[in-house]
């Protein structure tokens, strides 16, 4: 028998999902045993899993959140790409099978997959269906429509029509996919380390401009950097819409007493007329180097598993995150999860949407600090302590300084 | 003014030791009463209890009119020379000497010519800026004296305040004190262990074993008269020698057979104990007592006999200018001098 | 040194072995590394890395939030360890002083210190929670808006109340035992020399109790500077944002989650000579106005 | 004479005066009592809120009263067995997290005490030198230099192994300046007598020093205890075995996902948690309140 | 085997102080000597070099025939009672003497027995259990002292053994050390205040003052022919009447008028300072030294009178049968009795 350790972020009942998958995986064969040990935060996650290989004591599957997958995926030698790893190993091994605005945000740029898509999510629109009933009104596709006649109507019924959480996320990251806008030389990242970033693009300063207004008229409430200080007024009733993860359906579920639903993201129609296929969040699991064959071999093998579509339908329902192919998608369908929580569905839809040229994702080194920044001067803009030119000014310098240490430290 | 008033006043330490029997008496104002007794009788206790550092088990203490038990320390206004000094091992001396006056908000200069004028008659003034752990063990008893002098307290409290001092300095010392005492006219409770000391010093003088009092009196009175054996042997050095004897219509012979010269002990028949001090006694031809010299020992004015009088000890001093040899010879006893004590209980008759 | 010491060599020598190769193991190493990548830029899986001389300190010099950080490091530190100190003093003051229920004083303060720091921050960020906080509930009623998360300083004040709530009990203990080595009898002295027990204090119980209170300054100051970055994380949620934060917490943003190892290296070693520098000066100035024996 | 005072005495009987209200007691007591309040408030509310169930708590926040799932939150907590391999429950974490902080509590307590003595208590030329190369390990923290530290461990192949938890956390000076601090100020005529009574260094230290630092290594060691009984981020470094999880992982693996919102943390079963992590240094704490005595140095009269 | 010699030996205080000035001498093995000296003299300090405790700034120390300079405290063999007891506070009586006993390997039933013993001499025995803190102060110096002779050592060093005790307890315990230390044969270093102390347990007295030494004799040379004024003023209670004269052809003349009686100062013409024991001198109307009385103090035992003697203080000692009044009347001095000194420097002549 094989042994796998496999570092993982999961923390609670998404953690025991995990070890459930795992444990039904080494009870569905013989030869391999796998062991998943939680590590912390992303962030720790990460690190712990860095801090081993330089001790040559990694693990042969590690979690990596979106942020950090530049790091991961610039540092060639740390891992080995699932898509050599599977085919390697002899298994059966096809892009087409996933969806399409999962496949390439951890693929490279000729869109070999490095790292294997596993808790994905994307940010889509809560919305508090009681609360729209009352105010007479339906979830905007469009941020036009939002400020035109969603936001007045509900904040006439008595509610704060929206809030989000994670603006680096949300607000920038999707606002340019969604708009198909490039969020960064070199093909968003993907084509080299010398990478600048594109923020501080008139759309998105139009975006946050409409955003301090609507804060002005009562259409919008930020409460904090938080992720949960914001989807708390949500879940209270006190907001109508909320913007949030996919990923938060299951918790959403079990707290509110109201009857709610989600929608895609809106666009703005000023910016485009086709709106595109937003990016995955999430984290992906990416098969360390350094192990033998037969090692190796016990990480296809459980990757393979991880990607059938029984274990795929049964994570996702069992934690909201979307199913990475579209068998699974197909499968939960047909098992009529829909039907039962429509909400479900909106992030695989989302991800389905047409994609563009800016939709495979963004590969920034130290993207950590770089949403760092951007938290911090969005918390400015939105506590009147800066403009939104100055801020995205700031913004684009300070994350282009990043970048350009980070382009430093792969020479 | 400030009187120390103790009614019926008991100590019983936690862990169960009486140190001080209910005990009542009164020590007058701008009196010096001095405290007698062995080693471990009860005169800290005492002394403390009157400062309030030690609660009181039952009884009532009082310091002028005031009841203080209850009283916070620092609310007597008293002044207290600790037996092992307490000074403060972060302050210098003269730190340590105002740091009283200080907190009854005197000026700094009024303060230092305090500390400058207690230095002076403490012989400390140039040590003013040390520290107490670079003194000597009786410079700092010096230093914890003029703690207590330099304030003018109702009641001074002292705890054996010259126990470390050469027999010189002990002497000025001894004199400043009691003329300053005199002048401030403060009351004043005096611990020592010497007996020139309690002799000289006090205007009365509370002579204390384990826990009781035994006597209370004019040094005078103490000398002269002591209550009981114990007072009797405990004051004067060398000690008074006590015979055992009989008394019979008023003479008084000892157990070995002698008659005792110049006692009277009517109406007391029966077994009987004589007390004489060794220097109310003195060889002579003449003398009644029979005495046998074992040895002669020298203390330089003045020599002790050490032998026996009718075969119990019996120690005879004579001026050293004396000539003395020893074997048997006779003494005579000065009259008046002839102390008598019932057997058990060693009281005075 | 004491005035009667001994004189061996090869002894002490022996007993100062496991301290001295513990911290040249744990801590000088790291210490050396720290250094040496803070003049580099470096692949945090360790492939590449680039020398850069003192770019990385130059940065931190130009960078306005490195200087914001610094300047909310210094308030936050003095309010902590002032605060952290007193409130701890005076409890230990009264608790030494106090004869009924002294136990059970002692017990309930030192209570506290028993929490495990990741449930003492979330004790924090849910009793100052912008929605369910009972302590924003509390102010709301008093009509003060308190907005954690959003406000600088309704932020920096929640790190700040429960640093200083966490340090208290440490404070406590360590002044207590403190209190409890002073001479009696010295104690006794003052009593009678002075009438107000909080003179009493200043002039004798204070200056005695200086080693320990030296030992919790210097203390103090480091659990402020260093060992809050734990409160800090859980009360910006890992997110810093527009909110206050400290140096330490920059070095574990940049260095532990953000994988900058030169730049959190540079972070680490300016914060270490500050903090030597301080420790110096403390040592030079304070130390000689403490009297041990 | 003693005659004369008993006379006197019969005359007046001594009454104790009713005992006065001692308004600086009073306030002694308030301050305390504030402060103890000031400090368990928030340990009581998360006593109540170990009683809640996590959606309510997740609504409401922290509790005052008690509500209906204390037995099954407290049984979750202890009892379950969690975990990829079913190996560790409350119980086991307890045993771990007991390792830890007494481990490193005692290992710091002699390490530290060892140095201190040698600096104050040794003609030793290179004392300070050897102080300030200790002292400058309280620049330090852990977290700070926590990547090397990781590497030396596992070069050490000490990972997944109590000395690997337990040792590189003593790399810092705290014990050590304390214990400095307080020998400092040990009255200087105790080594001597004690030199004079023919002790050695090593007599010394134990039949004199350890015993007159009593108190102080009572502080020491509460303080070190929780300290090791606390660490989270270090046990989640250097250790992938579940056996080997404490009860602080513990927690912070159920509040996880407090930040992030897209579940409910089992906050009941977190509190409960919470409140059994508490309870071995409360014990602990209690325990050594008898060492918190008064009076070892104590000398009046 | 136990000799203690010193070779210009000298003590500067990191602060700057000399407590000892260069000084060479030698304690002979087996004999006890008497330190005395004013407060502050260098005493303890003489003491604790002699112990290891204090470093030797220069000069060399053997004990034996070894140079002790840099041997460590514990392996000198010693036994010390401290001035301020340094008793061990966490341990109780029995064990604090017990230390140094254990300390050797000694087995438990053999250091119980010595304990007791000790305890027994030291009247202790009832305090065994108790910590120091429970103590009086004379019962702490006791077990400081049993702390030294329950040991076995090559030297006792004694500082201020007995000065919390009183009077009777100190008498015996005086006594029972000098036994002891000659029935060990043990050297010992004595330091004491008390005169009585010096005079009986002395085999020599070794007198200090300011860091030097004045004077090393046997009691009876110390006090019959003190070397110089400040021995002879020191050593003596009340101390020798100085005063100061013109010798002229071997003849003295006080500087008031008189001659002194019995004085011969052959080659010394000049000023000139001539003293004269208290209890040297008497009343006797057919004296030849003209003396006038202001005071009269008690003593018990005897009497001082202070007055003066041409003009210059002087104090004569009577026992207290001998009437005594105030006013002018003459002296009759000892023949032999007159000691002459130089003026400037005091030394005997
Ligand atoms: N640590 C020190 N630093 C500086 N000077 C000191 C120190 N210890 C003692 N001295 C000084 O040295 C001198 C001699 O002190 P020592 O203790 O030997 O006196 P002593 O003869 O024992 O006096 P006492 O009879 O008062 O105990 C004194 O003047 C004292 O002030
Ligand atoms: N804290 C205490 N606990 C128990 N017993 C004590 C305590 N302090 C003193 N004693 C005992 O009480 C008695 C009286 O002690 P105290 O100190 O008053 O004696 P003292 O007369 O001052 O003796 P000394 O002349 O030796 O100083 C002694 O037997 C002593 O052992
Ligand atoms: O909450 P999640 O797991 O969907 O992640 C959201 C974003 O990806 C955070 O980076
Ligand atoms: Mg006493
Ligand atoms: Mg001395």
């Amino acid at each position: 028998q094989t042994e796998i350790e496999f570092w993982h972020a999961m923390g609670g009942q998404l953690g025991e999902t995990v070890d459930q998958m795992a444990a039904n995986f080494n009870a569905s064969q013989g030869d391999y045993v796998i062991t998943p040990v939680f590590k912390g935060t992303y962030e720790e996650t990460l690190t712990s899993a860095i801090a081993a290989f330089r001790a040559g004591e990694q693990p042969n599957i590690v979690q990596v959140f979106d942020a950090g997958a530049a790091t991961v995926i610039g540092a060639q030698g740390a891992t080995v790409p699932v898509e050599q790893l599977l085919s390697d190993n002899g298994v059966a091994f096809d892009r087409e099978d996933y969806i399409s605005g999962v496949r390439n945000f951890y693929a490279d740029a000729d869109g070999q997959m490095i790292g294997m898509p596993f808790n994905s999510s994307t940010p889509i629109m809560y919305y508090n269906a009681d609360a729209l009933e009352a105010a007479g009104v339906t979830a905007p596709a469009t941020w036009e429509e939002f400020a035109e006649t969603t936001a007045p109507a509900l904040l006439e019924a008595g509610y704060i029509p929206l809030a989000q959480s994670h603006l680096p996320w949300i607000f920038t990251e999707n606002f340019f996919s969604r708009h198909n806008l490039q969020f960064a030389s070199n093909d968003n990242g993907y084509t080299g380390v010398d990478t600048e970033i594109m923020v501080n693009h008139p759309a998105i300063r139009a975006h946050f401009n409409a955003l301090t207004e609507w804060q002005e008229a009562g259409y919008f409430e930020w409460y904090g950097t938080g992720w949960g200080d914001n989807q708390d007024p949500f879940e209270a009733g006190e907001v109508a819409m909320w913007l949030g993860s996919s990923g938060s359906f299951g918790g959403i579920a079990d707290r509110v007493d109201f009857n709610f639903s989600a929608a895609m993201l809106p666009y703005w129609e000023a910016v485009t007329t086709e709106p595109t296929q937003t990016f995955i969040g999430g984290a992906a699991l990416f098969a360390m180097s350094g192990f033998d064959a037969a090692e190796n071999e016990a990480t296809a093998a459980f990757f393979d598993y991880l990607a059938s579509t029984d274990n795929q339908v049964f994570w996702h329902v069992a934690t909201g995150y979307v199913p990475i192919t579209t068998a699974a998608y197909e499968a939960a369908a047909e098992q009529g999860h829909y039907e039962e929580f429509p909400a479900a569905e909106v992030g695989v839809q989302q991800l389905q949407l047409p994609a563009g040229e800016f939709t495979r994702g963004y590969r920034m080194g130290f993207y950590v600090q770089i949403r760092d920044v951007m938290n911090r001067e969005y918390g400015r803009i939105l506590t009147g302590e800066t403009s939104v030119e100055d801020a995205f000014e700031t913004i684009e310098a300070e994350a282009n300084e990043l970048l350009a240490r980070f382009a430093q430290t792969q020479g | 003014m400030a009187q120390v008033t103790l009614n019926q006043v008991r100590k019983i330490y936690p862990n169960g030791a009486e140190a001080l029997e209910p005990s009542t008496f009164t020590i007058p104002d701008g009196e010096l009463t001095v405290l007698v007794g062995p080693s471990g009788c009860g005169k800290s206790t005492l002394l403390r209890m009157v400062a309030g550092l030690e609660e009181i088990t039952e009884g009532e203490l009082s310091i002028g009119d005031r009841i203080v038990n209850d009283i916070d320390p620092a609310n007597r206004n008293i002044a207290m020379v600790f037996q092992n000094y307490a000074l403060y091992p972060h302050m210098s001396v003269a730190q340590n000497m105002g740091y009283g006056l200080k907190n009854r908000g005197m000026d700094k200069a009024q303060i230092a010519a305090k500390v400058r004028e207690a230095s002076e008659m403490l012989h400390l003034d140039e040590f003013l800026d040390r520290r107490p752990s670079q003194l000597s063990g009786g410079q700092r008893q010096r230093v914890a004296m003029g703690r207590a002098i330099v304030r003018d307290p109702d009641l001074f409290l002292f705890d054996e305040p010259l126990s470390n001092l050469d027999a010189k300095l002990r002497n000025q010392m001894r004199i400043e004190i009691r003329a300053l005492q005199r002048r401030l006219g403060t009351t004043a409770m005096y611990v020592t262990h010497d007996q020139v000391e309690a002799m000289t010093m006090a205007d009365r003088i509370i002579v204390l074993n384990a826990g009781t009092i035994e006597q209370i009196g004019t040094p005078n009175e103490i000398y002269e008269h002591p209550a009981s054996t114990f007072v009797a042997s405990f004051m004067g050095a060398p000690p008074m020698n006590l015979l055992r004897g009989d008394a019979k219509g008023g003479a008084v012979t000892l157990k070995g057979g002698q008659d005792v010269p110049h006692a009277r002990a009517d109406g007391h028949d029966g077994p009987i104990q004589v007390g004489i001090r060794p220097e109310d006694t003195w060889p002579d031809p003449a003398g009644d007592l029979a005495f046998d010299v074992d040895i002669i020992e020298e203390l330089g004015a003045q020599r002790l006999l050490h032998g026996h009088v009718s075969g119990q000890a019996f120690s005879v001093a004579v001026p050293k200018d004396k000539e003395a040899g020893t074997g048997n010879m006779q003494l005579s006893v000065k009259p008046g001098a002839v102390h008598l004590f019932d057997a058990d209980r060693g009281r005075r008759l | 040194m004491k005035r009667a010491a001994f004189g061996h060599i090869s002894f002490p020598i022996l007993l100062l072995l496991p301290q001295l190769v513990i911290i040249a193991i744990f801590f000088y190493w790291p210490a050396g590394y720290a250094l040496q990548s803070s003049f580099y830029l470096e692949d945090p899986f360790g492939f590449g890395s680039t020398f850069v001389g003192m770019d990385n300190y130059t940065r931190l010099a130009s960078s306005s939030s490195y200087m914001d950080a610094a300047w909310f490091t210094l308030i936050f530190t003095s309010l902590v360890t002032f605060f952290a100190l007193a409130i701890a003093l005076l409890l230990a003051v009264k608790a030494d002083k106090v004869i009924r229920g002294a136990r059970t004083y002692r017990t309930l303060l030192m209570w506290v210190y028993a929490i495990a720091p990741p449930v003492a921050g979330l004790i924090g960020v849910m009793l100052f929670d912008q929605s369910r906080g009972n302590i924003t509930q509390l102010l709301g009623m008093m009509g003060i808006e308190y907005r954690l998360g959003v406000n600088y300083w309704d932020t920096a004040s929640a790190m700040i109340t429960v640093s200083i709530w966490k340090q208290i009990p440490v404070n406590f203990i360590f002044f207590l035992s403190g209190l409890q080595a002073i001479p009696q009898s010295v104690r006794e002295a003052a009593m009678i020399d002075n009438r107000s027990g909080t003179r009493r204090f200043w002039d004798i119980t204070f200056p005695l109790l200086a080693p320990t209170g030296f030992f919790l300054l210097i203390i103090n100051i480091t659990y402020s500077l260093f060992d809050t970055f734990g409160i800090v994380d859980t009360i910006v949620k890992g997110q810093p944002g527009n909110n206050p934060m400290t140096l330490v917490y920059r070095v574990f943003v940049d260095g532990f989650r953000g994988q900058d190892l030169g730049g959190s290296s540079a972070q680490s070693v300016v914060l270490m000579v500050l903090v030597l520098i301080l420790t110096i000066v403390q040592f030079r100035f304070l130390e000689r106005r403490i009297h041990y024996t | 004479m003693a005659e004369i005072s008993e006379t006197q005495v019969a005359a007046t009987a001594p009454t104790r005066p009713v005992k006065r209200i001692r308004w600086d007691t009073i306030g002694d007591h308030a301050v305390l009592i504030a402060g103890a309040l000031l400090m368990l408030v928030p340990v009581y509310m998360v006593f109540a809120t170990s009683s809640w169930d996590a959606i309510t708590i997740h609504r409401e926040g922290m509790q005052f009263g008690f509500g209906e799932d204390m037995g099954v939150n407290y049984n979750a907590a202890l009892f379950e067995y969690g975990g990829f391999t079913d190996s560790v429950n409350g119980v086991t974490m307890l045993a771990n997290s007991m390792i830890l902080g007494l481990g490193f509590a005692i290992g710091k307590i002699i390490v530290g005490m060892m140095a201190a003595y040698a600096i104050v208590y040794f003609r030793l030329r290179f004392a300070t030198l050897a102080f300030w190369m200790i002292f400058t390990t309280l620049l330090l923290p852990l977290e700070v230099r926590i990547l090397p530290s990781y590497e030396v461990i596992t070069a050490m192949n000490l990972g997944n192994t109590y000395t690997g938890l337990i040792v590189p956390l003593i790399a810092s000076a705290t014990a050590t300046f304390f214990f400095r601090q307080y020998f400092r100020s040990v009255p200087e005529e105790l080594i001597e007598a004690a030199r004079i009574d023919g002790a050695g260094p090593v007599k010394f230290f134990i039949d004199i020093l350890v015993p007159l630092s009593k108190t102080m290594i009572a502080a020491m060691f509460i303080i070190m205890f929780v300290f090791g009984w606390n660490q989270y981020l270090w046990p989640t470094l250097i250790t992938t075995d579940e056996s080997l999880f404490t009860l602080v992982r513990g927690i912070r693996q159920i509040i996880q996902s407090y930040a992030d919102g897209s579940e409910t943390p089992d906050y009941g079963q977190a509190a409960a948690l919470a409140i059994i992590a508490m309870t071995p240094p409360v014990l602990i704490v209690v325990f050594f309140q008898n060492w918190f005595v008064k009076g070892l140095t104590e000398s009046d009269k």
